[in-house]
């Protein structure tokens, strides 16, 4: 008697679609998706394990390799939470520079996650475009703090070192460049019909399912939900700069990725507002006085910040000693995986790849 | 005088065989000796297929961690790797002659990294791009990473770097044209383009 | 409504609860009213962060609760001693803490009743131990 | 209309063929690094006063120094970077008080064999056993004599005790 | 310089004819030397044109293509093609030996086979058929099958999805290529290539038929499986299509097979709308063969620039478009091409 039968795809850990070493295993009716099934782990280095054997200083270089697209994020998160510990006041000019070099890595993050979403969609000019733009941000770290993707940059109490005579030129000029960028990525890859086809109305994620999941950042965002710690909870001196929030309607991966293009264009405005501000004022240091080792009193801190992925929180235990008792990550990209089998049911293969880049995860982050 | 130049070449090589084979340190029973002689000797075709396929190293898209955007950065506008011919990432195993290990090889992901190995055909090189694949770099404490590539597999290129720049990588890669070309480059120091 | 006002809604509605700042400290079997009280009455609707420490001879499980869109956060802690590392699931009340809870139960080994499948997610299923605990040992990779 | 994407996308990729090139062709011309860039070590031996800072400064204990006292003085004989454990963090360069450790220009690190990744930067023998001696006693002497001078002119103003 | 070609061809015939063999003999030789002049014609152009690819990529995504290997980066294919021929060939364990191994040979013969009726120029096809157009679009339809086999017989999942898409694209696309190519035989009345070229003496059939190319061209670029309907090869979702398993000269040939095919619909585009070896405006100090390379570079160029632009058809998307658009689309075209001719002909034209 003729039946069909369902079978299992192994979208393996090497796969050019999963951003990394996740895999998916996909049960099949032919082409359409019974069950999704994320496996990760792949790149589980035991970050937390190593911070407990660590000083709270020498931690910092490894939040650089969480989230290797937003390393200056992953910076500022983990410093805040040490310097709310403390309960230490850092430098005014040390805030500007924290958040000219945070909002830049915030695009830097999403010219990937616009790369690749086109890439993963077939498009391969729609990912050398975006390359093109992060490649004069990449410079502009190299010169301020020496290394492209894994800055080290920020310091409990302030950041290593000023800004270098160079880099006010190089960011003008790419301030005043970047809007002709972004409206090109519109125009190749926005724009495009076979795009829309492939996104519009694909994974659609509604507002309370988002909520009840926990999903933050441009994911929970594209759904409706006007929630961006920026604005709701604002923390260091974003409070000083008006931005809107990009928010998308129908949730679906259009307004996902849209939600990205807009918000690169925000952080566009950010930057230029915190350079003015940061010229008028005179120049001061950059570092608080803070002893050589540092010793937090006993106790914990939960803190929260808008990665580029989503929420990104640390939450350090202190003994009293040098070395932090525990220190916990809350990683956007892994939460915002775990509903990936939900929406991608009764959708395609193809799909599942449009759906699983609109989510924009990085593997570096979900293990952790 | 071309031609007088390829007989001294060619004279060369006889003039190895007969001192001695290298086979001779590996065994002294006679009989395996003479076979490998007679079977075995590196002809002029193989140094022409060394040149072509050193000029068309196709690498695999297997990027782990953060080396992996340094590594798309090197395909990408500013660095270029397909000014070499290297910049047809195969996805397929199958198809790759380059595994360019760019990340950390953790112990959940080693046996996928040796079986990938085992399904590239035959001339096939490793690249162990980034501390973390050189000897699990700034991991190397901790309980699920390996320590190193070369635990795994036998690596060709060591790039160091935390993650290495994409000149670096492509520094690495002319490194592999070069030993591709000849092996005997193993020996003297790398070339350098920085002086 | 500041969270702190809340804890003290609270503070006579539990004995239980202990609190500092804007920490409410409840045993586990109290805990599932609890939270199904502040997602409902006070509209703690996202669970933005659950995770656990090793403190010895006790394990605390932390959850940081806070409020879409307003903005507020809170967070609630649960003590359980070592043997007997049971903590009630919060996957009915926030279904999204499934990963997180197998998170913890995979880095610390806490069991999580009524959970859908409790295994582990980041490992390997073939690891022995829990890494996260402080009496977990190993050995690194460093050639000396 | 229906195709006006797809002929935008069109016109963008025209225009984009056409615009000059964005690549550093890396063998021939070499970017230009800035002066931060964590590149290759050096040390500059003479201002090392072989303290150890570094070694306790860096999150990875890369830097293996080994040194040798002679006549109360320190002195460098080993100090090799071991960088395939190495995340170019930059935390030992800050750390130096006397800075003498900074970064060359340069990221052309790749090597064939895994023995020659790390850095050897400074690889002296230690003195031989009779150099020791000599140099102890120079300086057994010259403490001898400067405690006597100080006897001597000690011994003229506390005469009246 | 005209028919330079032709010329050859009849001092050949003399040359066999003087040895007195029987008239067969010296027909067998012609075909012979006819036929390795094309392959030799085909192998070469794959070559070029898989480099001329990769350097249209890099200038539109502003870099450079291969520009070290040989002067300028042209010995860069053959370095490609050297290093693939000397590759182990893995057959993987389970697979269909016979079939797995017969696949790629058997890709190259389709596209060959169709060369043959080709009008390179001015009567240079190698065997002028009168049935060319009816032969082209048969044998064309050959090449599904092959990669059937090829998806098939390599025991992947990954490849049995490639060979399932390719058969559901390839056969849904014939129908538009067919019935677009119907509004231009409807016009000249003959199946035979060079008269159809010769009947766009004074309006190419672009003109005539805009619908038609637009759909044909679409239909080409689907039956090539090149982006935006590579859902064969789509890498980002299943890998390499059927050629996963391929490695070495296998792999080679298909990818070689692929340049060929758009090679071959660009020169049956060039033949049928764009007036074949015909020189617009008169201007015939170049030779007729070298207008129609000249634009059948163009076709091809055109293929390479919507494949660095646009992303991926769905495969469902790519049925709805290709049934619910193109089909009705070239009937209309038919059924108005019908209309016009009846009209034309009452108006004494």
């Amino acid at each position: 008697m003729l039946r069909t039968e369902e079978f299992t795809l192994n979208m393996g850990p090497q796969h050019p679609a999963t951003h990394g070493v996740l895999r998916l295993i996909l049960h099949l009716d032919g082409e359409t998706i019974v069950k999704v099934e994320p496996v990760v782990g792949y790149l589980h280095r035991g970050i937390e394990k190593l911070a407990e054997a660590r000083t709270y200083t020498q931690v910092i270089p490894y939040t650089d390799r969480l989230d290797y697209l937003a390393a200056m994020l992953n910076n500022l998160g983990y410093v805040q939470a040490v310097e709310k510990l403390m309960g230490i006041e850092i430098p005014e000019r040390a805030e500007y520079i924290r958040i000219i070099v945070s909002e830049m890595s915030r695009i830097a993050s999403h010219c990937i996650a616009v790369g690749t979403y086109a890439l993963d969609l077939g498009g391969f000019t729609g990912f050398m475009y975006p390359f093109r733009e992060r490649e004069k941000l990449m410079d502009m770290f190299e010169m301020i703090s020496g290394s492209r993707m894994t800055h080290s940059y920020m310091r409990i109490g302030g950041v290593a070192a000023d800004l270098p005579e160079e880099f006010y030129p190089a960011i003008k000029k790419f301030l005043k460049e970047f809007p002709s960028c972004v409206d090109e990525y519109d125009g190749l890859i926005t724009g495009n019909e076979i795009f829309q086809a492939r996104t519009k109305g694909v994974g659609v994620l509604s507002q309370e399912k988002a909520v009840q999941y926990s999903i933050s950042g441009p994911t929970l965002r594209g759904s409706g939900v006007n929630y961006d710690l920026r604005k709701a909870r604002p923390y260091g001196i974003y409070d000083r700069f008006d931005f809107e929030v990009p928010v998308g309607e129908k949730g679906d991966c259009f307004d996902r990725y849209y939600c990205r293009i807009q918000e690169m264009r925000q952080s566009h405005r950010i930057i230029e507002q915190a350079l003015e501000q940061l010229e008028e004022l005179p120049g001061g240091p950059v570092m608080a006085k803070v002893p050589k080792v540092l010793k937090p009193p006993k106790g914990e801190v939960y803190h929260e910040i808008e990665g580029a992925k989503g929420i990104l929180g640390y939450y350090v235990v202190s003994d009293g000693t040098t070395k932090p008792y525990r220190v916990h990550i809350r990683r956007p990209s892994f939460i915002n995986l775990d509903l990936l089998d939900e929406m991608c049911r009764g959708w395609k293969i193809a799909d599942v790849v449009a759906i699983l880049g609109s989510i924009d995860i990085v593997l570096g982050e979900v293990d952790c | 005088m071309v031609c007088l130049e390829e007989r001294s070449i060619g004279m060369e090589i006889k003039k190895d065989l007969q001192t001695k084979h290298p086979v001779e340190d590996l065994t002294d029973d006679p009989v395996i000796i003479e076979q490998v002689k007679r079977t075995i000797t590196l002809a002029p075709l193989e140094k022409i297929l060394n040149l072509a396929r050193s000029n068309s190293l196709w690498p695999m898209t297997f990027g782990l961690a953060c080396c992996a955007i340094e590594m798309m950065a090197a395909g990408g506008p500013r660095f270029d790797l397909a000014r070499f011919g290297y910049e047809v990432f195969r996805p397929s195993p199958r198809q790759a002659d380059v595994m360019i290990i760019a990340g950390t090889i953790t112990k959940k992901m080693a046996p996928f990294v040796k079986r990938l190995y085992e399904q590239m055909p035959e001339p096939k090189w490793v690249v162990a791009m980034g501390s973390c694949a050189i000897s699990g770099g700034p991991f190397v404490d901790s309980y699920s990473v390996v320590p190193g590539a070369d635990k795994l597999l036998p690596v060709d290129v060591y790039i160091p770097g935390c993650p290495p720049r994409p000149d670096a990588l492509i520094h690495g890669m002319l490194l592999l044209k070069e030993k591709v070309k000849n092996p005997k480059v193993v020996e003297e120091k790398p070339w350098k383009a920085i002086k | 409504m500041e969270s702190n006002k809340v804890a003290e809604q609270l503070q006579e509605y539990f004995q239980s609860i202990g609190n500092n700042r804007k920490v409410l400290t409840v045993s586990p079997d109290e805990l599932i009213p609890l939270m199904y009280r502040l997602r409902d009455e006070y509209e703690f609707n996202y669970l933005t962060d659950e995770t656990a420490v090793d403190y010895g001879d006790y394990f605390e499980v932390i959850y940081n609760l806070s409020r879409v869109p307003q903005g507020d956060i809170l967070m609630v802690k649960t003590k359980v001693d070592k043997e007997k590392a049971e903590v009630p699931s919060v996957f009915e009340v926030w279904p999204g803490a499934i990963w997180f809870e197998r998170e913890i139960f995979d880095l610390l080994g806490i069991k999580f009743t009524n959970h859908p499948d409790l295994r582990r997610i980041l490992l390997d299923d073939s690891f022995e131990g829990h890494p996260l605990r402080k009496d977990f040992q190993w050995v690194g990779g460093r050639e000396v | 209309m229906f195709g006006s994407g797809l002929l935008k996308g069109l016109a963008i990729t025209w225009k984009e063929m056409l615009t000059p090139k964005v690549t550093i062709q890396y063998p021939d011309e070499i970017y230009s690094l800035p002066d931060r860039f964590h590149g290759r070590f050096k040390l500059d031996k003479d201002a090392c006063i072989s303290c150890g800072m570094c070694v306790r400064a860096c999150p990875n204990n890369v830097i293996k120094m080994e040194t040798e006292t002679v006549a109360r003085k320190k002195r460098l004989l080993k100090y090799v970077m071991d960088i395939k454990y190495c995340l170019f963090c930059g935390f030992c360069v800050e750390s130096c008080p006397k800075n003498a450790l900074g970064y060359e220009k340069d990221f052309e690190l790749a090597q064939y064999k895994l023995d020659k990744v790390p850095l050897v930067l400074v690889d002296e023998e230690p003195l031989p056993p009779e150099e020791k001696e000599r140099l102890e006693a120079e300086a057994a002497q010259k403490i001898a004599a400067a405690k006597a001078k100080k006897e001597a002119s000690g011994g003229k103003d506390k005469g009246g005790e | 310089m005209e028919n330079i070609f032709v010329n050859i061809s009849g001092s050949i015939r003399e040359l066999i004819g003087v040895l007195g063999l029987p008239p067969l003999f010296n027909e067998a030789v012609m075909i012979t030397v006819k036929v390795t002049g094309i392959l030799l014609f085909i192998v070469l152009n794959a070559l070029w044109l898989v480099y001329m690819e990769r350097k249209v990529a890099g200038y539109i995504q502003c870099r450079y293509g291969p520009n070290r290997v040989g002067p300028k980066g042209l010995l860069q294919t053959a370095a490609d093609i050297s290093k693939l021929i000397s590759k182990e060939i893995i057959i993987p364990s389970g697979a269909d030996k016979i079939l797995f191994l017969l696949a790629p040979v058997l890709i190259f013969t389709p596209p060959l086979m169709v060369f043959m009726v080709v009008p390179f120029g001015q009567n240079m096809a190698a065997v002028d058929l009168n049935i060319g157009v009816f032969y082209f679009l048969a044998v064309a339809s050959l090449s599904t099958v092959i990669f059937w086999i090829a998806g098939w017989a390599s025991n992947n999942k990954y490849s049995l999805l490639g060979g399932m898409r390719v058969v559901a694209q390839m056969i849904s696309y014939e129908l538009p290529m067919v019935l677009a190519v119907l509004g231009v035989v409807m016009i000249t009345g003959t199946l035979n290539m060079s008269d159809i070229v010769r009947a766009q003496e004074n309006l190419w059939f672009i003109f005539a038929q805009p619908v038609a190319f637009l759909i044909y061209f679409i239909a080409g670029v689907a039956e090539c499986n090149r982006v935006p309907f590579d859902l064969t090869e789509g890498e980002s979702e299943i890998v390499a299509g059927p050629f996963t398993e391929y490695s070495g000269m296998g792999f080679a040939l298909f990818f070689l097979a692929e340049y060929t095919n758009v090679m071959l619909v660009s020169f049956m585009a060039a033949t049928l709308f764009l007036g074949g070896w015909l020189a617009p405006f008169g201007l015939t100090i170049i030779p007729g063969w070298a207008w129609m390379l000249i634009k059948v570079y163009i076709m091809i160029f055109l293929f390479m620039w919507l494949r660095w632009t646009y992303p991926r058809v769905r495969v469902d998307q790519l049925m709805g478009f290709g049934w619910k658009v193109l089909v009705p689309l070239s009937l209309a075209n038919i059924f108005i091409t019908g209309v016009a001719i009846k009209v034309l002909d009452k108006m004494g034209w």
